[in-house]
């Protein structure tokens, strides 16, 4: 008996206690840097790696320059599952902390937290996810999405599909499939599809992956088969992408003519399928392998001093780089922050002006360590929030994944209406949506 | 000595049918209720109010619409999250298209809607009993997350394929959207959940909880003694339905913000039956407990963690948490099979007989 | 083409679909085969439902979990260098560790207890392991050391119907372990001493104490099996695509398979298993294009609810009569 | 508690009446061809060795089972098979040979529970435990405690029934059948596993309800003692088939029943 009643009073005490537990707030010399992320759930092949890069780099930057502009970050990790509560709850518990920016790592923690981050202040960089039309700085002050948009990713694809073909012309009358998760993500792109296929004349095949089935395709594979198309198109995230990969294999579809968005690029992705997976191709805004300065800091500062999570193997990978990219964005825009502003302890109004006039030159990734690594960033601007920057395409060798392509930069053209409409659709069904008022820095 | 109902003597069978026969619990409830609408919403950090407490009392509310239909009368069901759902997108969609009506009327309206779809799925639960019914409400699950996913006339044809919440005010302050302050949130939460609580009270007190209870321990002797078997179990499918859908809307409305399709997969579902078990089947404060520990575990476990001076890892810290709430579920099963409801009860006994061990 | 107006919508229903089957009979007889190798899968796991719930009357809602975790250990094993035959055998030492750690800590003091008792214990159970796994393996997903164990990989292909029938040798390996499996489990109920003491639990309780077997130790015996069958059925799926936490809800595909089948019938499990297997393929394949495809996640569960409304104790249950 | 206010049958005259009922389970016949009435206001007893039939007679008559042929006549009105819930608007209730009570629910509980049938207060009234009713609840709450005063239970009153010792639940269990005020009450072996005590207490209740209310009664029981004192009549059955049917003194004396208990082969 005494032992329920103990439970019942550790239960009541945990619950009262919270409030003071969790409102200790951060020392002020310092930048608060929270990062989401998911080491667990369905989508933990894919969540690892990225949690790994973000944390190493910023980690890395603290070991070995104590920090950015001498100012200490506060790396701190956030388990979400890829759960839109806990991303609530980390998001709560992280605001009190004043970090400089949101890094919500799933595109529906992003569309729930997109209205809050004018509201609370604090910027939101979903680099390459989230809500598409969040591009349009005009609409979305507060919500940077660089360096592209899955608009954009479409067009690259269609583009390096038509490359491939011999002209967009010779497009018409081909068959492309697009495999897709079936939620908000996957049936993002359907429009800017249909929009393409009107234009050039190609027929479009939809094989949507539902979300408890990511593991069981065969059926969307037997359809494959079945209407054989030219080329496929995916779209796919965790469990998802290494399934989709096998069973491509397994049809004997022709690898080479089966390209993924970068969220399906993972190592992991085409690893299990082995030598059956040689020709799979992806986007990719990120360098792989661990052949940068940037990278080998890493390993000689976090990685081989076990400041880290990740396996020393997993450095390089194409996702771990992802998270890499991810937080030198992140740093990048701090330091740009710090130069407007002038302060060293910036905060999130600060960073937002720093996103908003970030720029990464040629040159300057070269003095970041990390030369070719990424494009360089030099379009985002206070209308743009994205920039439309360009992507390669890799292709799975069988061990590791390879180059194939030069940069390909996106349609802007095509996709840019498209977002200037989605975005002025989303503030009219948002009605009272808030002008924006923050004023526009020139980029430096 | 002060917990006791001794010298408290009923005259008329009105006061000895009371929700709290006992004065100290009318005390206790009352003084429950000054903290939490007096109180806690001025003292608690945001934080405490949007992290906690407002998707408690959200999920408290599904507990209890869980419990109306698994606790009280006895029909296992896997498909609370498809008709949380139901919910939302009902709301959503009136909301949308009637945006000049007050939105809690439409909370209330979209939970209509909820019990409707849940009377359709309820309608096997003649022919089919026990677990094989709980594979028909699996079905339910599976199928309406599938037409949120398809059917973009439910979101409005939004790119995003979300709900996203629209701005609303009650009294000129806003309760939803991103400019309502968790303060109001809060308050709106705790009347609804409060005044659902009092009627799903008010209803398991009296011939309709009585019916439910009959079927549920003993449905042929209920059907012998002239209850309908197929009325009394639609009628709990569809309350519990229409608790679900307005927790359903008030999650996405008061708290998420925003919400794609998965919000309400199957693992929602397990979630709310998670809380119904450890609170105590058959039991709406056990539905309060249930959901307070299974949902603020995760949430608390790397702080009190972290206070004992073993810092973890939030991933290790989501593991352990799910390891310790299995275990806490297979440890009530076998030492409190109703939960910590019956806690609650043994605890009250206890204190009623203090200082004396009986 | 085939479908005039007025009559498109009937057509495309009750025409379209047939009229490709016979056009394509390749693809109809690779659809039933994949359809075929699913149900094999699914009616594993149905098969590990059924033994627990034959023996011990517990709806063993963790079996799914138990293949994620059987599959896990196994991979686990194998990484951190046991060798990969080794590993299987240790892996089947924790499949018996964990039935007898369930059998002394959750079903013991759980005895009498009504059904759906015991039905949430296995639910905590699952969110035991679930926590557990991740913490011992991490959440991210193994590849399973499918060339370690011997299992072939490649494919047997032939020409057929103008088309090609590709046959997975790793689907025909599975399908031949589960017939294996199937027919060693018929002759270990119907042969050996355990086995019959079984049958006499699953029969009457009392009647298998009166004749001095230990209800306990048959109860490790289940749930051992069960988790025997929860390493093959982890190592086929895994090898198929990964092995991760996913398959837990896939794994819920054998609840309308046990609808079907019956939940104490082990040929009902297979025969259940092959129908929504092959139900639901062909369904996805030549109707799922019509409500734009994926309906495969539901449509295993729709297929069973109809048929529960006309045959409610399952194709080889018996009409119950209630009693009071 | 009042007597059920019928006009139209009188004391005496055919309350229930049974012709020619047969049932079968697949091959197996469970009752065949049996006839047999129930007078107002009479006990009547339903006896036969085990596996006779008469807890499906029982059934039959309650509408639980539905016989293949032969009709049932309740009141007058001729059916060809009853329904659960028509029998139990027409009055007729029962008790279960294995008590059927309402286990994690307080005696209290279980027979409320009895008055479902006469309680009316709509959904609306019933969310708001206001007007209707409340009163309703308050007025039942009268009758029932009148109830368990009669069959000396008030200790128990707030007592889940599942915890209860058998007795008291075979007690709890007329209560609630009580509850329903019924015309007809069938009794399915309500001594069976007690001791004398008991016994004795419950043929007193049997007999207040039929005094005191004009309730009539059908009962099952073994115990023959039990039964030749307290029924007016009694129908005997054996193997589906009825066998004899008159006083007790008749059928003590009925050469085919006391073959039928002693097992003369067939």
């Amino acid at each position: 008996m005494r032992m329920k009643g103990l439970l019942v009073g550790a239960v009541l005490a945990a619950t009262a206690v919270t409030p003071a537990l969790v409102s200790s707030a951060s020392a002020q010399d310092t930048i608060y840097v929270p990062l989401f992320s998911y080491r667990t759930g369905p989508f933990a092949n894919s969540g690892i790696p990225i949690a790994n890069g973000m944390a190493d780099y910023l980690n890395m930057l603290n070991e070995r320059d104590g920090g950015i502009g001498g100012v200490k970050l506060v790396v701190e990790e956030c388990e979400t599952g890829y759960n839109t509560e806990k991303g609530v709850a980390c998001y709560e518990s992280t605001k009190s902390k004043n970090p400089v920016v949101t890094n919500p790592y799933s595109t529906g923690i992003t569309l729930q937290l997109i209205p809050r981050a004018s509201v609370d202040k604090i910027p939101m960089l979903s680099m390459a996810y989230g809500l598409s039309a969040s591009a349009v700085g005009e609409s979305f002050p507060w919500i940077f999405n660089p360096p592209a948009t899955y608009w954009d990713g479409l067009s690259m694809i269609i583009k390096y599909i038509a490359d491939k073909e011999g002209g967009f012309d010779k497009l018409k009358g081909k068959t492309i499939g697009y495999i897709f998760f079936d939620g908000g993500y996957g049936r993002e792109p359907l429009p800017l599809l249909d929009i393409f296929a009107k234009k050039y004349g190609f027929e479009t095949k939809l094989y949507p992956v539902p979300p408890a089935e990511m593991q069981n395709q065969s059926g969307q594979w037997l359809n494959v088969r079945k209407d054989k198309p030219d080329w496929m198109i995916m779209w796919g995230w965790g469990a998802m992408n290494p399934t989709a990969v096998k069973e491509a294999a397994r049809i004997k579809f022709p690898m080479n003519k089966f390209v993924g968005i970068w969220w399906s690029g993972g190592d992991d992705d085409a690893r299990p399928a082995g030598d059956d997976a040689k020709g799979y191709t992806t986007l990719n805004f990120n360098g792989v392998g661990t052949n940068y300065p940037a990278i080998q800091d890493i390993i000689k500062h976090v990685v081989s001093k076990g400041k880290t999570q990740t396996q020393p193997d997993k450095v390089g990978e194409n996702l771990y780089n992802r998270g890499v990219y991810n937080s030198v964005l992140i740093a990048e825009a701090i330091r740009n922050a710090q130069k407007i502003t002038g302060k060293k302890a910036i905060t999130g109004e600060d960073m937002r002006r720093g996103l908003e006039s970030l720029t990464i030159t040629q040159a300057r990734w070269k003095e970041l360590g990390l030369e070719g690594f990424g494009a360089p960033i030099t379009a985002v601007s206070c209308k743009d929030h994205n920039g439309h920057h360009a992507a390669y395409m890799q292709q799975w060798d069988g061990k590791k994944w390879v180059k194939i392509s030069d940069w390909i930069s996106p349609l802007k053209d095509e996709v840019r209406p498209l977002l200037e409409a989605a975005a002025k659709d989303y503030v009219t069904k948002n009605a009272g949506w808030p002008k924006r008022t923050e004023s526009c820095d020139k980029p430096s | 000595m002060l917990y006791r109902e001794a010298g408290q003597f009923k005259t008329n069978y009105r006061a000895d049918m009371a929700v709290f026969p006992i004065l100290q619990d009318r005390i206790g409830v009352f003084l429950i209720l000054l903290v939490a609408f007096a109180v806690i919403p001025f003292v608690g950090s945001n934080f405490f109010l949007h992290a906690i407490m407002i998707p408690f009392l959200i999920f408290a509310l599904a507990t209890i619409g869980l419990n109306i239909l698994t606790g009280y009368t006895g029909l296992l069901s896997l498909g609370t999250g498809g008709f949380m759902g139901v919910g939302a997108y009902a709301c959503y969609k009136l909301a949308t298209v009637f945006p000049e009506v007050h939105i809690l009327v439409w909370v209330v309206a979209s939970g209509f809607v909820s019990a409707a779809v849940g009377v359709v799925f309820g309608l096997p639960s003649l022919r089919i009993k026990g677990f094989y019914l709980a594979v028909a409400t699996l079905a339910s699950q599976f199928f309406l997350s599938w037409c949120f996913i398809r059917i973009p006339w439910l979101v409005n044809y939004n790119v995003s394929n979300a709900i996203e919440v629209p701005r609303r005010s009650l009294f000129g302050i806003a309760v939803t959207g991103p400019d309502a302050t968790p303060q109001a949130r809060y308050l709106v939460v705790l009347t609804v959940v409060v005044a659902m609580t009092w009627i799903a009270s008010n209803l398991v007190r009296g011939r309709i909880g009585r019916m439910w209870m009959a079927v549920r321990d003993m449905d042929i002797a209920a059907e012998l003694m002239g209850i309908r078997l197929l009325n009394t179990k639609l009628l709990a499918f569809a309350v519990s339905s229409f608790y679900c859908g307005v927790a359903g809307a008030l999650l996405v409305f008061l708290y998420y913000g925003s919400a794609e399709a998965t919000a309400f997969s199957i693992n929602q579902s397990f979630a709310v039956l998670s809380m119904v078990i450890i609170g105590g089947l058959g039991s709406l404060v056990g539905s309060f407990m249930g959901a307070a520990l299974i949902f603020t575990l995760p949430i608390l476990l790397p702080h009190i963690m972290a206070a004992l001076g073993i810092p973890i890892q939030s991933a290790t810290a989501e593991q352990i948490s799910f390891m310790v709430v299995g275990a806490l579920i297979i440890f009530f099963l076998i030492v409190e099979p109703h939960g910590l409801a019956r806690l609650w009860q043994i605890a009250k006994q206890k204190l009623r007989v203090w200082p004396y061990p009986y | 083409m085939l479908c005039v107006k007025p009559y498109g919508m009937l057509c495309k229903i009750f025409v379209v679909p047939f009229y490709e089957m016979w056009d394509l009979p390749d693809i109809f007889v690779q659809t039933l085969w994949e359809g075929l190798v699913g149900g094999t899968l699914y009616s594993l796991i149905a098969l590990g439902f059924v033994l627990v719930f034959k023996a011990s009357g517990v709806f063993n809602f963790a079996q799914g979990i138990m293949v994620v975790f059987a599959a896990l250990s196994l991979v686990g094993l194998h990484s951190i260098g046991v060798p990969a035959f080794l590993a299987l055998i240790l892996a089947a030492g924790i499949m018996f560790v964990l039935a007898y750690s369930v059998e002394r800590v959750v079903l013991r003091p759980l005895v009498n207890q009504p059904d759906i008792i015991l039905f949430m214990a296995t639910f905590g159970l699952t969110y035991f392991l679930i926590g557990l796994g991740e913490l011992i393996f991490g959440g991210d997903p193994k590849v399973m050391i499918t060339k370690q164990l011997y299992i072939p990989t490649g494919a047997l292909s032939f020409d057929f119907g103008g088309g090609r029938v590709e046959l997975q040798k790793l689907d025909i390996t599975a399908m031949v372990v589960a017939s294996v499996m199937v027919a060693g489990l018929a002759v270990f109920f119907s042969k050996t001493r355990i086995g019959r003491a079984l049958r006499a639990v699953a029969d009457s309780h009392k009647a298998a104490l009166s004749v001095g077997i230990s209800l306990n130790q048959i109860w490790v015996i289940v749930w051992f099996a069960a988790g025997l069958v929860a390493l093959v059925t982890g190592i086929m799926w895994g090898a198929r695509s990964e092995v991760s936490f996913a398959l837990e809800i896939i794994a819920l595909k054998a609840l309308p398979v046990l609808i079907l089948g019956g939940f104490t019938s082990i040929p009902g499990a297979i025969v259940g298993g092959l129908i929504i297997g092959i139900g639901e393929k062909v369904g996805e394949i030549y109707w799922g294009p019509l409500l734009g495809g994926g309906i495969e996640s539901w449509l295993a569960y729709m297929i069973a609810l109809a048929f529960l409304l006309f045959r409610p104790q399952g194709l080889f249950g018996e009409k119950i009569i209630e009693r009071i | 508690m009042r007597a059920p206010d019928d006009t139209t049958i009188k004391a005496g005259q055919t309350l229930l009446s049974v012709e020619d009922v047969s049932l079968s389970f697949g091959g197996v016949k469970a009752i065949r061809g049996v006839s047999f009435d129930i007078k107002k206001g009479e006990i009547r007893a339903i006896i036969g060795p085990n596996g006779a039939g008469k807890t499906s007679m029982l059934n039959v008559i309650n509408g639980f089972y539905h016989p293949q042929e032969g009709q049932i006549t309740f009141k007058g009105v001729k059916r060809r098979k009853m329904r659960p819930h028509d029998a139990a608007t027409g009055g007729i209730a029962r008790t279960f040979q294995n008590v059927a009570l309402f286990r994690s629910m307080t005696t209290l509980d279980n027979i409320m529970a009895g008055r479902t049938l006469k309680m009316h207060s709509n959904f609306f009234w019933q969310l708001w435990r206001y007007g209707p009713a409340e009163r309703e609840e308050i007025e039942h709450r009268h009758k029932v405690e009148e109830i368990i005063d009669f069959l000396e239970i008030e200790h128990i009153r707030r007592v889940p029934v599942g915890r209860l010792p058998y007795g008291l639940q075979k007690r709890v269990e007329l209560g609630r059948a009580l509850a329903m005020e019924p015309e007809l009450l069938l009794l399915d072996e309500p001594m069976a596993g007690m001791n004398l005590e008991e016994k004795e207490d419950m043929c007193r209740y049997i007999i207040d309800v039929n005094n005191h209310f004009g309730t009539t009664i059908a009962l099952i029981e073994h115990d023959m003692g039990v039964v030749m004192d307290l029924a007016n009549r009694v129908v005997v059955l054996d193997y589906g088939q009825k066998i004899a049917d008159g006083t007790p003194d008749e059928v003590k004396a009925n050469q085919a029943v006391i073959d039928a208990y002693l097992g003369v082969a067939h």
